[in-house]
């Protein structure tokens, strides 16, 4: 039988290695876009597991909505940085540093 | 060791390790490959979790259309890879140090004394005909009929923004519209001027 | 004799252990399954030739074998003795993956087609979430064989055909949605239990829109003429598999013809009511032939194979931009508008869905 | 001379022109064309073939415009149907005996005879009888007949008579079985006899060294110069894919007319000669190596610069052959002076440099060749100018036929001449400096004979032919005084430098030089030690050929000269060659010699295959591209130069092209005042001993390398010249009457047939130059012992 | 109006569906596949296939050196070296067809004027290694040594034509 904590720790560990992605990638935006989803995606095992466990589907429905809004996420963050690019020629974080577009 | 769990460890590392290989690979386009792999062992796990539908959602949402965006931007945009791994190095032991605090603080948290087994028991298997879509929807449909219709525009904003966005009218380029091309008659083009004939 | 063998076999099957049962089990359905199926892709190729040949006026493949029954297996050693070419620069990994990635959504989706009442290897409640999800996987062993081949050509086939793919996807996914409102459930079983009652009964005659949506989008899905740009050999060649040769070419073709088996067979099983006979109704129900049966689905999934190759016969390829906007402009709103019309009915109660 | 302009009316246009021109030429210079075969602009009329026939009104039938006059108000058509009934019957007639086999006949798309044949042949012939055959003649390497094509025209025969001056081919028999022929079986000889070639109309006369090479539609034309003689004769070089297969002359009215030498017309065989050099060669260790242009030029820089830096510049020379192009002249001269040297020159056959410093700028022929026609008299001195220059011969015998213009010779041997001459004295070396003397003598008569020259002229004896000359001179409104090859290479041309130039100052007549292939440019040029570029004098002492061979140098680059044949006294060039611690040979053949002396060898492209300029004897300078693809690796001189020079760090060495050599030539060229006339300076005539004296040339199949491998040329009779000639008194008197063969000691020794020759002076015998067996042989002037074998 | 008549009228596929008929109608229509191999189509005598050089009765070869034909191909695709032979006649010493870049056009067979080229029945024939696609003087004349029977006839039979 696989207790809740090993879900529980296995979300932690996501966490942490998004967080370390997106502190050891700084300048790809794609990356930490990435390392974004990943973050959602340890989220929702808590989330899951916790549903799991407890017996309650609201934990999926909220899994549910943060698909949704990830998603959203993607696409809106994926068109800016198509737009970055089309303007700058470059997806670097530490050279986006225009407030003017 | 039950076969269960068999499961569960093998997806378990293979979304570590997956995770693992989008934040360290030296191309974007691996990244995303591995990312994939990770949302694929992750929906395993969903389904020990008796999330069905979630699962497959996963996999058709992400997996499906969200990483295939991302492939795609990572393939057309001409990114100097050997740029973007500079300070790859230097930040590693920072990350890797601030992920290992994190890491330990939750587990902390997390831990089996908090809850293990004797805890939280596990939760009796459904029933076969235990429909985790009909239970989502039953739920989605009544207590969140409101987030759900929020979340439909959020999902709405999203595509008009991202088409906004990232929509050019390239002036130089010609375009052609067969349906008009189609449509045209004589009348629209061919005018008949009436002339008189010219005297020298 | 034979009794003793098969009791003999039977105690060892009752010896092994429950887990290698289900193992077991599970790969002689697999096996069951698989063998037949890749007999006929490699058969629909030779049905292709012939009937493009036939529609053209020649007779097609005849050399090898009688009425050039063994083509397909010529060709078949033919591209299993020639050399796997692995482009200079080419990511060796994903580019030996790409093929894979291609072939087995299209194969796993299998698991869940039920070829007769109950004769399905996995009778799973999301089916058709299944098959959605699978399919939109297929798109990465296109994205990815482009990308690892190192060319240009192979590039702008998978981008070409992978944007394809996900925006036919969308109108695929609205056409299956109002198929599941008809069919009240995303088990294909279910949904074939819900045509039940004759020609008049079968989910064709309501979602007549979904089902024309739903069969071209499936022909875009598989990249099939009219649709087939992603390999328009007279701009890019041969498209994403370009630069492939020898086994790793045929599984891309394999994949293609699995992926026209499997939207054929979808399409009889959502719209044609699967097993499910015309003369339902007429005839005694246990009746040999004209009966319920797998010979229904499988007659009527050839049918639609045929109809796939009708379609290539007699219609030159699109133009990109068209095939965008046909899926984008005309398919999704036409589903959308569909889908509405269908929820105002079940509302009203009408057609089928007076439960 | 005002002529008398009538008007005629042709084809209903009103035609202007002199009065009695020939109807022919009128419409030929209005555009009209009328058919012919026997007419030719630049041959007598003969009107025999008939085919020019045209209506001309009130005549009661039709006329041969070739031989009628136009008189005032004549109406003439051309084109009536009289006329073109004419024109198709006599073509009908011309082709009964036609065999019309133009698929392998090699006048064949080129063919007068087929051209008229499509505008006013019949689809089908009336005459089924057996045509005439004639059996073809063989008449000498250079012309191959086909007689049963033969339309008896008589072209040919009349430009024997006419043009070339030697009646060697006839007609016999009459009608239908009239035969051209040379009467008894002997070859046609005639140094322009090539022109037969161009001038038949049909394929009964084709070049036998380009017999059967390909066919006129597939070769390409490039227009080209000749490179042997100093005419600059204007030429089409024909390729066949890159390969050049024929060469026809290009119409220049002020050069060459319509006709070119046959030296000019075969040479291009030596092209392709067995020993034509190929690849980039190398010495290592004496064994001769093939290399790659790199490893050649690597070689030859560091073997110069060797040279260079271990004695000093000076030891380093060059020589280069006068046949090169004005481009390869001034670019050698400029890399050899750019290395701190001075050592270079192009006078390979010349031996007295005495009076080099007076000499003139550029020598050159005083007049423009146009204008030779127009002489009343012509002393020229030292030249076969038959043989050498034959086209300025051929103005000249027009000067002496058409206007009576005495022309007379000073020469060591009496040649056959094709015009009549006035007076031709022949001499020893030192007899003709005696002639000299003994005319301006006669020309200075009741004037005061200038100091410098006093002693000498006023010691001469003058006979008749002085006195002849000396009043032909005298008395003619244009005369000239012309210096040839044989002057040249006279040990004593410093003497008659300045005895020619007393004569043509004395009797008020253009003092000219017919050079040496392009040595007028390469005087321009700079390719003289003692000055550079356009005549200026050098500060630094230099040394000319002769120092260059007596003390060899240390380093050495032969420009497309084969010392053996080509410097005069060959033996001592080789020797000193030899002597040399690094050659560098930038040559087109490789010969056995050469790899004796050289250490490097770059294959030098042909005159076909480079672009260059050549300057004439009048001074025109004239440009041209080249036209066939060079054999093997062989480069262009002026880029072989060129990247030497930039190896050699050189400064203004990046041409693109050779235009922009000549370009920078001409722009320092552009004040040149061109004058003949030398500045006084004492002489002193070397009496020769009583010795028997050796008199000769360099005859005209072997002046160069390519000339030397044309074997079409070197089998006619012209260059068999490997005799030694005496008169039959002197063979006496020399104990050698009789023989068949003697030996001839000069330096070294040969074995020579003996040919009686009576044109030979007295005390001398003639040994030509540049031949086989005279290569041990000293000087061509000078004692020497014969002994009979 | 007009527009809302075309909407409707694209809604109903007509252009498909009339489609689909053609191919679906030929679908059953006779087959014109002849089986190669084993039978072939008539051909006629002017069919232009494989060159071959002709000899005379007497065994001398036909080519006069003329190069007639190889002024007269379109795709440059004859090249002649000629000289004269011992005897003094004209003769090819080089006659190479590029078969890679003949186009087949027969003018060359049209221009010779002692019917020395021709092209024959054959058309079936390979190349193996690289260089093969030329045909040497050697190979046409054996060519039409085995053939000549059969050009011959094909020569008569279209003689009257011309």
């Amino acid at each position: 039988m696989i207790p809740l904590s090993s879900y529980l720790t296995l979300g932690a560990i996501m966490f942490a290695i998004s967080v370390a992605g997106i502190f050891i990638n700084r300048k790809n935006v794609i990356i930490i876009l990435m390392c974004i989803e990943l973050m959602l995606l340890a989220v929702n095992i808590n989330f899951i597991a916790f549903s799991h466990f407890l017996g309650d589907t609201a934990g999926q429905v909220f899994v549910f909505f943060i698909l949704t809004v990830a998603a959203a996420e993607a696409a809106i963050g994926l068109a800016i940085l198509v737009v970055l690019f089309r303007n700058r020629r470059t997806i670097n974080v530490a050279e986006l540093d225009s407030m003017k577009g | 060791m039950s076969f269960l769990e068999i499961v569960f460890y093998v997806f378990s590392g293979v979304m570590i390790l997956g995770a693992v290989g989008v934040i360290a690979s030296r191309n974007p386009v691996h990244s995303a490959l591995s990312l994939v792999l990770t949302f694929f062992a992750t929906s395993g796990v969903w389904l020990l979790l008796e999330a069905e539908f979630l699962a497959i959602t996963l996999v058709l949402v992400y997996v499906g259309a969200v990483m295939v965006l991302f492939l795609f931007v990572v393939m057309m945009l001409d990114i100097n890879v050997t740029k973007m791994r500079e300070g790859f190095m230097r930040f590693l032991p920072v990350g890797i140090l601030i992920a290992l605090l994190l890491l330990m603080q939750m587990v902390l948290v997390v831990g089996p004394e908090n809850f293990g087994l004797d805890v939280i028991a596990e939760p009796a298997r459904h029933a076969a005909d235990y429909n985790n879509t009909k239970q989502l929807g039953k739920v989605l449909y009544t207590d969140y009929v409101y987030p759900f219709e929020i979340a439909s525009v959020i999902l709405l904003v999203a595509i008009v923004a991202a088409i906004a966005l990232t929509m050019r009218r390239r002036p130089e380029t010609k375009y052609q519209t067969p349906a008009k091309q189609i449509m045209v008659k004589k009348e629209d083009r061919l005018r008949i001027v009436k002339m008189d004939a010219e005297k020298k | 004799m034979i009794e003793t063998v098969i009791s003999f076999a039977m105690s060892i099957w009752e010896w092994l252990p429950l887990w290698a049962q289900a193992l077991f089990g599970n790969l002689f359905f697999i096996v069951i399954i698989m063998v037949p199926l890749m007999l006929s892709v490699a058969y629909v190729t030779y049905a292709e030739r012939k009937i493009i040949g036939y529609m053209q006026v020649r007779i097609g493949p005849n050399r090898v074998g009688p009425k050039g029954w063994l083509q397909p297996i010529a060709d078949a050693v033919k591209l299993m003795f020639k050399e796997i070419i692995i482009p200079t620069n080419a990511n060796r990994f994903l580019f030996l993956g790409a093929p894979i990635l291609s072939i087995a959504p299209a194969l796993a989706a299998w698991a869940v087609i039920p070829f007769n009442d109950g004769w399905v290897l996995a009778d799973v409640n999301a089916a058709l979430l299944y098959i959605l999800a699978l399919t939109s996987m297929g798109v990465y062993g296109v994205i990815v064989a482009g990308w690892a081949s190192n060319s240009k050509y192979a590039m702008m086939g998978a981008l070409r055909s992978a944007a394809q793919v996900v925006s036919y996807e969308i109108a695929m996914g609205f056409a299956l949605v109002g198929v599941l409102m008809a069919g009240g459930s995303l088990n294909l079983g279910d949904i074939i239990a819900k045509q039940q009652g004759g020609v008049s009964d079968w989910f064709i005659w309501p979602l007549f829109p979904l089902f024309f949506v739903y069969f071209i989008s499936g022909v875009a899905e598989t990249n099939r003429a009219p649709f087939d740009v992603a390999e328009g050999e007279s701009e890019i060649v041969a498209g994403f598999h370009v630069d492939y040769s020898g086994m790793a070419f045929a599984v891309f073709f394999l994949a293609e013809y699995a992926n026209i088996i499997l939207i054929a067979a979808l399409t009889s099983i959502l719209f044609f009511g699967g097993w499910l006979s015309p003369l339902e109704g007429l005839v005694a129900s246990d009746s040999l032939l004209l009966g319920n049966g797998m010979h229904w689905f499988l007659a009527k999934t050839a049918f639609f194979i045929f109809m796939f190759l009708w379609l290539r016969a007699t219609f030159p390829r699109y133009r990109y931009d068209q095939i965008m906007r046909l899926g984008w402009k005309v398919f999704i709103p036409v589903t959308i508008v569909w889908i509405f019309v269908e929820a105002v009915m079940a509302v009203m109660q009408i057609g089928p869905w007076a439960v | 001379m005002t002529e008398e302009l009538v008007t005629i009316t042709v084809d209903g246009q009103e035609l202007k022109a002199p009065k009695g021109a020939m109807l022919i030429s009128v419409t030929d210079d209005n555009g009209i064309r009328v058919p012919r075969f026997c007419y030719h602009k630049k041959l007598s009329v003969a009107a025999n073939c008939r085919m020019c026939l045209v209506d001309v009104e009130k005549a009661p039938k039709p006329m041969p415009a070739c031989a009628t006059p136009i008189m005032d108000g004549m109406v003439v058509h051309t084109k009536s149907p009289k006329a073109i009934a004419a024109q198709k019957s006599v073509m009908e007639f011309l082709l009964i005996n036609h065999p019309l086999d133009c698929p392998i006949c090699d006048q064949g798309g080129e063919c007068e005879l087929q051209d008229v044949s499509m505008g006013y042949g019949g689809d089908v012939s009336q005459y089924s009888d057996i045509k005439r055959v004639v059996f073809d003649k063989d008449i000498g390497p250079l012309i191959e007949t086909e007689l049963t094509r033969c339309i008896q025209c008589t072209r040919c025969i009349r430009f024997g008579e006419e043009i070339a001056g030697m009646r060697e081919l006839g007609a016999t028999d009459r009608g239908d079985r009239m035969v051209i022929g040379t009467f008894i079986e002997k070859s046609v000889d005639s140094e322009m006899s090539g022109n037969v070639i161009d001038i038949c109309p049909v394929g009964a006369l084709t070049a036998k060294p380009s017999r059967f090479a390909g066919r006129a539609w597939e070769m390409e034309q490039h227009p080209g110069v000749a490179p042997h003689d100093s005419v600059g004769s204007n030429i089409n070089i024909h390729t066949l894919r890159g390969r050049v297969v024929r060469v026809v002359p290009r119409d220049n009215e002020a050069i060459n007319e319509v006709w070119i030498s046959d030296r000019d017309r075969f040479s291009y065989q030596g092209i392709e000669a067995a020993d034509r050099a190929t690849t980039p060669m190398i010495k290592v260790k004496g064994e001769w190596r093939e290399c790659d242009w790199d490893d050649a030029l690597q070689k030859a820089v560091e073997g110069l610069q060797a040279v260079v830096s271990a004695a000093d510049a000076s030891q380093l020379g060059a020589w280069i052959s006068p046949n090169s192009t004005i481009e390869e002249h001034y670019l050698l001269q400029k890399l050899v002076r750019g290395m701190g040297s001075n050592n270079i020159d192009h006078r390979l056959r010349q031996v007295d440099f005495t009076d080099q410093d007076i000499a003139p700028v550029m020598p050159w022929l005083g007049q423009n060749i146009e204008q030779l026609e127009q002489l009343d008299a012509a002393l020229l001195i030292g030249s076969h100018v038959r043989k050498d220059q034959p086209l300025i011969a051929h103005r000249l015998r027009k000067a002496a036929i058409n206007k009576g213009a005495s022309i007379s010779f000073v020469n060591p041997r009496k040649f056959d001449w094709h015009f009549p001459v006035a007076a031709e004295c022949a001499s020893s070396a030192s007899g003709m400096l005696e002639d000299l003397a003994a005319i301006a003598k006669s020309v200075c008569e009741g004037a005061s004979v200038p100091a410098h020259v006093a002693d000498v002229v006023n010691n001469a004896q003058i006979n008749e032919s002085h006195k002849l000359i000396a009043d032909s001179l005298k008395r003619a409104e244009r005369a000239t005084v012309l210096l040839g090859a044989i002057a040249t290479q006279h040990p004593q041309l410093s003497v008659i430098r300045q005895l020619a130039n007393l004569i043509a100052e004395q009797t008020n007549s253009i003092l000219g030089y017919i050079p040496e292939a392009n040595a007028a440019g390469a005087w321009l040029a700079g390719a003289v030690p003692h000055r550079s570029v356009a005549g200026q004098a050098v500060n630094n002492s230099a040394a000319s050929i002769s120092d260059m061979k007596t003390n060899p140098l240390k380093g050495l680059i032969t420009f497309n000269v084969e010392p053996e044949f080509d410097v005069a006294n060959g033996a001592q060039a080789i020797e000193a060659a030899n002597n040399t611690d690094c050659v560098v040979a930038i040559s087109s053949y490789v010969s056995d010699k050469l790899k004796d002396y050289a250490d490097v060898i770059l294959p030098l492209a042909a005159f076909t295959e480079t672009s260059g300029t050549y300057v004439n004897a009048e001074g025109f300078w004239q440009g041209f591209k080249g036209a066939s693809v060079p054999v093997g690796q062989s480069r262009p001189g002026w880029k072989v130069l060129r990247v030497l020079g930039n190896l050699f760090n050189l400064d203004g060495f990046d041409y693109v092209s050779s235009l922009d050599v000549k370009d920078e030539l001409k722009q320092s060229c552009q004040n040149i005042e061109l004058n003949n006339a030398v500045a006084s300076q004492a002489i002193k005539i070397e009496k020769s001993t009583g010795q028997l004296q050796r008199v000769g040339d360099v005859p005209l199949y072997a002046i160069d390398a390519l000339v030397r491998r044309a074997s079409a040329l070197q089998s006619t009779s012209d260059a068999d010249q490997d005799c030694a000639r005496m008169n039959s008194r002197q063979a006496d008197q020399s104990g050698v009457a009789g023989a068949e063969k003697v030996k001839a000691m000069q330096g070294g020794h040969a074995y020579l047939s003996l040919v009686i020759d009576e044109g030979v002076p007295d005390g001398c015998v003639w040994i030509s130059a540049a031949q086989e067996n005279t290569l041990m042989l000293a000087n061509v002037f000078g004692p020497i012992e014969l002994e009979k074998v | 109006m007009r527009l809302l008549k075309h909407y409707i009228k694209s809604f109903m596929f007509l252009e498909l569906l009339k489609g689909l008929s053609v191919t679906g109608r030929y679908l059953f229509a006779r087959k014109i596949t002849v089986q190669y191999p084993e039978e072939k189509t008539p051909m006629s005598p002017r069919f232009r296939g494989l060159h071959a050089q002709r000899r005379y009765a007497n065994g001398e070869e036909r080519c006069i050196a003329c190069k007639l034909c190889e002024a007269v191909c379109p795709a440059l695709a004859i090249t002649i070296d000629v000289a004269e032979r011992d005897d003094g006649t004209r003769r090819t010493t080089r006659y190479d067809i590029d078969l890679f870049k003949c186009i087949y056009c027969g003018f060359c067979e049209e221009a010779c004027p002692v019917d020395a080229i021709v092209e024959t029945h054959i058309f079936e024939y390979h190349f193996e290694n690289r260089g093969e696609n030329i045909m040497t003087k050697d190979k046409l004349l054996a060519v039409g040594d085995k053939y000549e029977t059969e050009i011959a006839a094909n020569k008569a039979a279209d003689a009257k034509y011309r």
